[in-house]
């Protein structure tokens, strides 16, 4: 085999980045050429290139930095909240009774309510601010991580917990040194459905609150029928989106190296 | 209830019996598995056994008497329902790294190294990072893993793994060693190496032995006495003494040896044999 | 000529205050309903989704603000859309006008004193929004620059009054009737004071629809005139308040203000005030929803409510 | 007894607010207190609303739930071992993932209409999301052997992923399947909020846009209490389905 | 590139030395391990055997030499990268029933119980549901877990785990047996009657089998010829006839057949050592 040369890897390139979006390109112009046909009017489907043309000025204007990085920030900070406290209640129901015993209806309760019907009490509480739509955020997140690292917990061999009692870790040490390590891969899938979800619900949040961010810019859009801009939202979102959860693939595969799920399936 | 009484009484007997106090004492120990589905299984049926200080006991038995379990509650992992079992003289509550185990089914963390799983007990004992470095460096070499420091546990033989979980366990020292078929997963030849180096450490710094086996030649050389359990439920049947001198090399074939490793068997085939026949 | 009677979906985000959502309750009154059309009443969330819903033929008689009538012929681009009826209007003399709260202790006595100061509203290009915008900017006052506007739902409005989330809140019926708002609260101004006599909602069809099937549609402004009549007769007031509380669940006796003077005003032959209406979109206009001009004299067909009131008389 | 005290938490939670309210910790207009939601859902029962609008809406939770559980999981697995599929697929899942539903409306209204099938699409694509990366990361780790166990004793491919995936990645599956469950009976709301003739959303969206907080309340709590049964009828079974783990 | 010609050379020396065609050929293969992380591993170096039909071969070797990746590879769960693997003349492309293997870590299905890891393969060679499950009765009978049909694998000790993965396996009756250690976590007498009926089972349904060992005397005694491999990168080093009469109750004691333990045992031995010596 001759050493890898530019042309190699370029070409490598170019077919994973071929292949990978190949869909995702079907799908965009499929939209292109339904919207110019003239089935729909623009304000039934604008066609691609408008939105992008829109999404361009938006860039330009610098209102589109804005509003990504205020529905970002919200978005990241509810998730940070939800994955450290979603973990810490997971671990304590699993591990204390007190805990489970409080905490076990109340999700049970929480985690199907429809909370958008609490935003009247939330507002009043906590203001249209950052603090109410993080809290919103949270409490709509919260639940897959917890839900998730209890399960992974119960699932954990018991050999392995007995091995670092053995060895003389303390019951702390177990949380962070065996209990996590070993739940992770379950924790993972929790945050990876956490993550959009925090997204999700920053949007509509910003939707139902207004305010700057790409919600509040697509509610606003969409109150003046101006449907180029809500698409210009709705592919904003979808590529932001994309983003995190790759990140987030990215980061599972990096932390889950020793895990079964590294190697590529044989025999399939 | 006249089970603490019956206690009391034979745990005097063991101290009048013996000079040294014994350092592991099981007394009367049963172990009912009641799984939350299927079939409740006894697994230990009024168990004792004292191991001195320093002594190196051998546990042989027919598969699932409940050999296992037996080092689980020494361990402190299983809570001693019925009996009680003392170490050093207090009773067990939980597990400490007074008592090393190596887990028949290995336990090696996934998510660590050869290396890393090594370091973990070290880590545990406050050894400062030179020190326990250098201290996995000398164990890895002892089962003969260099080049495999960093590999994980799923990229390893059976083998390997089972020398890794041995190396663990050694590194930190435990003054009690509880081994349930360390050796089974090892060729002829790496599991003589091993033997040699078990009893080399066990000389130099003495330590309390409980080693599970299926090989009666392997425990007869190394222990000072076997035990031999009964089938299901468990109970210690016989205990023999095999006293021998580990360091001559021609003991395999010497005729005391022999008939020793002859007696035992014989004692394990009876057993075998009823658990078959109890079956049909 | 067609056997199948033609359905009419009509749309309606409040209860109560908008038709559709009582209509049916009197529907035994109807003289065509089941032959010539049936009417499913639909409730929306709001304009936003009505339009969409008009643009894709879902939804064949819809309640639109005057803001939102402007978007959609403005910005959704559908030309085809007719106003075909009044629902109500705003500061009709002897009637109900919105009214702007603050709280008595803020020291808030005129308009420009908002500067810098929180303005509840319950949307952006809502009708109530717009008239606040409008009201203000007359004051010399902007959004963003003067003034932070806060979104928040029209019922929870007087509590943010009260728990000063808000310095000015819009107060509609029957919000408006919070008696803690009107203990710790006052007029800052009413919406006349400004705006006049204000179009805020009317119903729309559009022409294709209303051109195909005008038989039904005067059929159905002629039920419709007989319903709306006897909501509006106060001899069956005791009666529409039941309706009312069985729709809201609220008490009967909260509704003693339903479709009397201290109502919004309602054209007895459902005919919108086009004049106002034009004002109305052009206020919108000015505050930069739409782009154009708009001469809503185009848009508007009353020709089915006055075919419908002749055969009444 | 027992069950009481299990359940006691939430009686805290239900005096908290209670106090809350009557305490006048929030206005009262936006939380008035549970024994007044109490009362209004006693009415709400009596008049039979409840039941009608709530028989609509569990049939467009359960259809959308239903749909999400086995195409979710079917792309889930699928994505996991084949690699045709991966590629066509997993971008179009990773971009509709963190899209906001409702932002979608415009788009599958255009070939929907607001009807049924909008609703039950809604929920689908919300419910999908924990399902296909439950059975997914589920799939992708089922260990090795087990897999050429299967493939050794004849099992051909189809099969094994039925045989052995599937079993593997039950735990997480089943994690995701209770992710959207609870989901399901938001996404239901939310959906129902924005247009609707009947059902639960449609109920909370009127008496909501009428300051009819209590009665809208009693609205929230029949469908917490609904989805709090399902949660817990789901754990049990989920208790079982996983027995062999000790 | 000269494999391909090499390889046709010696399939052909093959077919012309022997009188019946073997049925498992493997030619040359080698196997490099590569882990997403961490040093790549050539776990098995241009190894070459032929198994005949009905023929009962043991594989010797070091810890981590590479047999279970050779067990692998026959079974077709690993990609044959380099060499080639014929079974019945035809190149391995996946796993088949033909060919039953036991893994060295059991691989039961833990959401199965001991009945429903049995019936599997029964299942899917779509044997009546009658037969299937008498059949599966008879194997856990055979090796001795009544009483644990229903229990699942996380309820039973090491051995009986290893005993139900014997029973699956020998079940579904497969043409060729691929076996990995499958007594390496049994007692001694479990072992000599799980041996037993091996071989009884292999006389009565002839079967191509490789056996993985660590016991040299069990690899005598059951064995027709005993494959012996080198230290990693596997080899095979040498390959000993031992075919002994296995109904002859004193075969163990017969000068032949210790004479050819202790053979094999130094042959280990050495490689055991240059493993070792490798390290150091
Ligand atoms: N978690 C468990 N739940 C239920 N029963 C169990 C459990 N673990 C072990 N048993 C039962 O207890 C008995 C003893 O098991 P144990 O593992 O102690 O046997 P063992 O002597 O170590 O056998 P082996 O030599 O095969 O490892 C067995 O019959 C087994 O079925
Ligand atoms: N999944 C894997 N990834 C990387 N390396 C591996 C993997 N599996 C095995 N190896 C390496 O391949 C070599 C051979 O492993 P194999 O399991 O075949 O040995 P073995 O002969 O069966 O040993 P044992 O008798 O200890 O079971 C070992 O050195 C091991 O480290
Ligand atoms: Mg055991
Ligand atoms: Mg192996």
């Amino acid at each position: 085999m001759p050493p890898d040369g530019w042309p190699e890897k370029a070409a490598r390139f170019t077919y994973i980045v071929v292949t990978r979006f190949f869909s995702i390109a079907v799908l965009l112009a499929a939209w292109e050429i339904l919207a110019r046909s003239g089935t729909f009017t623009p304000f039934q489907l604008p066609a691609l290139s408008n939105v992008l043309l829109r999404i361009w000025q938006d860039a330009v204007t610098g209102d589109l930095a804005i509003n990504t990085a205020l529905t970002l920030y919200r978005a990241l900070v509810s998730f940070a909240i939800c994955a450290v406290g979603g973990v810490a209640i997971g671990m304590a129901m699993s591990r204390n009774r007190l805990a489970h015993w409080f905490f076990d209806p109340i999700i049970s309760v929480g985690f199907p309510m429809p909370k958008i019907a609490f935003l009247p009490v939330i507002i009043l509480w906590l203001g249209v601010y950052d603090v109410s739509k993080i809290s919103i955020i949270v409490i709509d997140a919260i639940f897959p991580v917890i839900a998730a690292t209890v399960i992974a917990i119960q699932g954990i061999e018991r050999e392995l917990l007995w091995s670092a009692r053995n060895m003389g870790a303390r019951e702390r040490e177990m949380l962070w040194q065996i209990v996590l390590p070993a739940a992770l891969p379950q924790i993972m899938t929790g945050l990876q459905v956490a993550l959009p979800l925090t997204l999700i619900v920053a949007v509509v949040a910003e939707m139902l609150m207004g305010g700057y961010g790409l919600g509040g810019a697509m509610m606003t859009a969409s109150r003046f029928a101006n449907s180029t801009g809500v698409f210009a939202g709705i592919v904003e979102i979808a590529v932001i989106g994309y983003c995190l959860v790759k990140a987030m693939a990215l980061l599972r595969r990096r932390l889950l190296i020793w895990h079964q799920e590294a190697n590529e399936p044989t025999t399939a | 209830m006249k089970a603490p009484l019956d206690r009391s009484r034979r745990l005097g007997r063991v101290h009048a019996t013996m000079s040294v106090p014994a350092q592991i004492v099981v007394d009367q120990v049963s172990h009912l598995y009641r799984p939350p589905r299927g079939r409740e299984v006894l697994a230990l049926d009024q168990v004792s056994l004292d191991v001195a200080n320093r002594e190196f006991v051998a546990l042989l038995g027919p598969s699932g008497c409940g050999k296992s379990t037996l080092l689980y509650l020494i361990g402190g992992f299983l809570p001693v329902e019925t009996g009680a079992i003392l170490v050093d003289g207090k009773p067990v509550a939980a597990p400490g790294p007074d008592r090393g185990i190596v887990f028949q089914h290995f336990a090696l963390f996934p998510w660590k190294t050869v290396r890393g799983n090594i370091l973990y007990g070290l880590e545990r004992q406050g050894m400062p990072k030179d020190e326990r470095e250098q201290r996995a460096l000398d164990f890895i070499e002892l089962v003969g893993l260099n080049g495999f420091e960093d590999s994980y546990p799923s990229q390893l033989s059976g083998g390997m793994k089972q020398r890794t979980a041995i190396a663990r366990t050694l590194a930190f020292d435990p003054k009690i060693l509880l081994m349930d078929e360390p050796f089974g997963a090892l060729d002829a030849q790496t599991r003589g190496l091993m033997q040699a180096e078990l009893l080399r450490i066990w000389q130099r710094t003495p330590k309390t032995v409980i080693f599970v086996t299926h090989d009666v030649q392997e425990a007869v050389y190394l222990a000072d006495r076997v035990a031999v359990m009964s089938a299901r439920p468990g109970r210690i049947k016989t205990i023999v003494d095999t006293k021998f001198d580990k360091n001559d090399p021609a003991i395999f074939k010497a005729k005391a040896f022999v008939e020793k490793v002859d007696e035992i068997w014989n004692l394990v085939k009876d057993e075998a044999i009823k658990a078959q026949g109890k079956r049909t | 000529n067609s056997a199948e009677p033609v359905k009419i979906r009509m749309s309606w985000v409040a209860p109560v205050s908008n038709w559709a959502s009582i209509v049916l309750e009197k529907k035994d009154l109807a003289k065509h309903m089941g032959k010539s059309y049936t009417i499913e009443s639909i409730r929306y969330q709001g304009t936003p989704q009505m339009i969409a819903a008009i643009a894709n033929n879902e939804l064949e008689v819809s309640n639109l603000a005057y803001s939102s009538l402007a978007i959609a012929i403005g910005n959704a681009g559908l030309e085809d859309i007719r106003v075909i009826a009044d629902e109500f209007q705003d500061g009709v003399p002897g009637h109900y006008s919105s009214q702007y709260y603050v709280r008595k202790d803020s020291g808030i006595n005129k308009v420009e004193d908002l500067k810098g100061k929180v303005v509840g509203t319950n949307g952006g290009g809502s009708a109530i929004d717009i008239a606040i915008r409008a009201t203000l900017k007359k004051h010399g006052l902007e959004e963003k620059r003067d003034y932070t506007m806060l979104e928040g739902p029209l019922p929870a409005m007087p509590a943010m009054l009260l728990e000063k989330k808000a310095d000015l809140i819009p107060a509609v019926l029957p919000f408006a009737l919070n008696p803690k708002l009107k203990e710790e609260g006052k007029v800052l101004f009413e919406q006349r004071e400004t705006l006049g006599v204000t179009q805020m909602i009317v119903w729309t069809a559009r022409k294709s629809f209303i051109d195909k099937n005008r038989a039904a549609m005067v059929d159905f402004m002629e039920d419709m005139l007989i319903i709306t009549r006897w909501y509006q007769d106060p001899k069956n007031h005791a009666e529409v308040a039941q309706i009312a509380s069985k729709i809201t669940k609220a008490p009967p006796e909260r509704f003693g203000w339903l479709f009397t003077k201290a109502d919004t005003y309602r054209d007895p032959n459902l005919i919108p005030n086009v004049e106002a209406l034009q004002r109305n979109v052009d206020v919108t206009q000015d505050l930069g929803f739409v782009k154009n001009k708009i001469d809503i004299k185009k848009y508007v067909d009353l020709s089915l409510a006055q075919e419908a009131a002749k055969r009444l008389k | 007894m027992k069950q009481f005290i299990r359940y006691l938490p939430l009686l805290l939670l239900a005096l908290g607010w209670e106090l809350a309210a009557r305490l006048e910790l929030v206005s009262t207009t936006a939380l008035p207190p549970l024994s007044e939601v109490v009362v209004a859902w006693i009415d709400m029962i009596k008049t039979g609303e409840l039941v009608t609008n709530g028989l609509a809406s569990l049939y467009r939770a359960g259809a959308g739930l239903g749909l999400s559980i086995v195409i979710g999981g079917v792309l889930g697995i699928a994505m996991a071992w084949s690699k045709p599929v991966n590629v066509l697929v997993a971008p179009l899942v990773e971009m509709f993932y963190p899209l906001p539903k409702s932002a979608l409306i415009p788009v599958t209204v255009i070939w929907l209409g607001f009807g049924d099938g909008s609703k039950i699409l809604l929920i689908f694509l919300g419910c999908m999301l924990p399902v296909t990366i439950g059975a997914f990361n589920g799939a992708r780790s089922s260990e090795q052997v087990l897999v050429w166990s299967a493939r050794s004793m004849g099992a051909h491919k189809l099969r094994m992923l039925w045989d052995v995936v599937v079993p593997s990645a039950m735990p997480e599956l089943l994690n995701g399947i209770r992710t959207a469950l609870a989901l399901s009976f938001i996404l239901l709301v939310s959906s129902e909020l924005i247009v609707a003739q009947m059902g639960f959303g449609y109920l909370i969206g009127y008496l909501g846009a009428n300051g009819n907080y209590d009665a809208m309340y009693a609205v929230v709590l029949t469908v917490a209490f609904l989805g709090f049964a399902a949660d817990r009828i789901y754990l049990l079974i989920t208790k079982r389905t996983l027995a062999w783990r000790e």
